[in-house]
């Protein structure tokens, strides 16, 4: 009965542990993918004041 | 009266089935012989597929706190999967389940890199095709094809290679004139065996055949396919015999007629166990 | 020495609870920047394409 009431406890905390680490492989994934948003808008960024200084050259 | 003789086992089955569904802890172990031996009930097979997997634990009353986490798992992933843009609305349910999967494996590659399914992507994909067929509910349906391919990859992966090298043994017991014509016209190395041995006959078999092979793979056996694969090239022999190039047998394979399917799993019922070489089969 | 057992595994479960809800919380915050990220890369756009059309006309 014992080894019972363990198994159950086990099996329900498997559970909750599994839930747990799909959280974490979400929050890496969230991560990675922001990084490289950032990196993107960064880039945008720098484009566009490029593209800006050039304009004010010509005009 | 052969037919009075099935509907009775019938009731005796599914009145065993139940009994064992109200123990607590459920019997594993039991679920498992039973579901090797005899077709699930329909009303039963979702709940006893997801026990066999392990979706649920043993302890019924331990069933809606863990299905509860399941739930809650399944919003996480499908919730970061949205905000990242991984998905849209408009994206097919299966490709949704797809992404899911290789988030949780760790396998979801950059968004802005992600490139068409490859030959693994595909076979899941078929699994979940089929799998949509049979569970509606879409938390359910995404944990089953995930614990399916799991169960299926662990277990039976150093075993599929080796299943032509069976199919032809168990046809040489069989048929030996089908499989030298095979063999002959070269149509035997061309065999669809990725549809029958990765993608477990999903989008081959019609949906009600398809779960009876299923109740087998899911409670622990791989020879099953072996059996079908079989099955179906005996009752397709006389047409398969009459193809010389193997392109037409292969392609007949990949889109067999739904109607006729069925009556493979129907037609070994009546074999007596004893006189076929194929044991348990007979047991459908 | 049941209700031990018991009341240990109770604690673990709440325990794993906890550090999913932790979890959680970090998760969302994350969602949240990356709306933010997306809808000011999606405003990039729009800007870029936009001064794009306009100097186009210019010309």
């Amino acid at each position: 009965f014992l080894e019972d009431v363990k198994s159950q406890a086990k099996n329900q905390l498997q559970a909750s542990e599994s839930r747990y680490l799909a959280l974490r492989r979400i929050t890496q994934t969230l991560q990675m993918e922001m990084l490289h948003l950032y990196s993107q808008l960064d880039t945008n960024t720098l484009t566009a004041n490029r593209s800006l200084s050039n304009s004010g050259g010509i005009e | 009266a052969y037919y009075e003789k099935v509907g009775f086992r019938g009731v005796e089955e599914k009145k065993s089935l139940e009994i064992l569904l109200k123990e607590n802890p459920l019997d594993v172990e039991k679920l498992n012989t039973f579901s090797q031996r005899f077709p699930l009930p329909s009303m039963y097979r979702i709940h006893v597929w997801k026990v066999l997997l392990g979706i649920l634990p043993p302890h019924n009353d331990s069933h809606s706190l863990v299905g509860g986490y399941r739930r809650e798992q399944y919003q996480d992933v499908l919730e970061a999967l949205t905000v990242m843009r991984f998905i849209q609305r408009a994206t097919p349910q299966t490709l949704v389940y797809l992404r899911m999967f290789q988030l949780e494996s760790q396998l979801l590659p950059r968004r802005s890199e992600t490139t068409p399914p490859d030959n693994k992507d595909e076979d899941f994909l078929s699994v979940a095709r089929a799998m949509e067929e049979i569970v509606e509910e879409p938390v359910d349906c995404y944990w089953l094809i995930k614990c399916f391919v799991n169960q299926f990859n662990n277990r039976f992966g150093d075993s599929i290679p080796h299943l032509p090298k069976s199919l032809e043994y168990y046809l040489s017991l069989e048929e030996p004139p089908l499989l030298n014509y095979l063999k002959i016209t070269g149509a035997l190395a061309m065999l669809p065996y990725g549809l029958w041995f990765r993608r477990c006959f999903a989008g081959c078999l019609p949906e009600s055949s398809l779960q009876r092979v299923w109740d087998k793979v899911i409670s622990g056996s791989c020879k099953i396919l072996v059996f079908v694969a079989v099955e179906i090239l005996l009752l397709y022999k006389i047409m398969l015999m009459n193809m010389s190039r193997p392109e037409g047998v292969v392609n007949f394979l990949c889109n067999m007629p739904q109607e006729n399917t069925d009556a493979i799993l129907e037609d070994t019922r009546p074999h007596p166990p004893t006189q076929h070489p194929m044991g348990f089969w007979t047991k459908w």
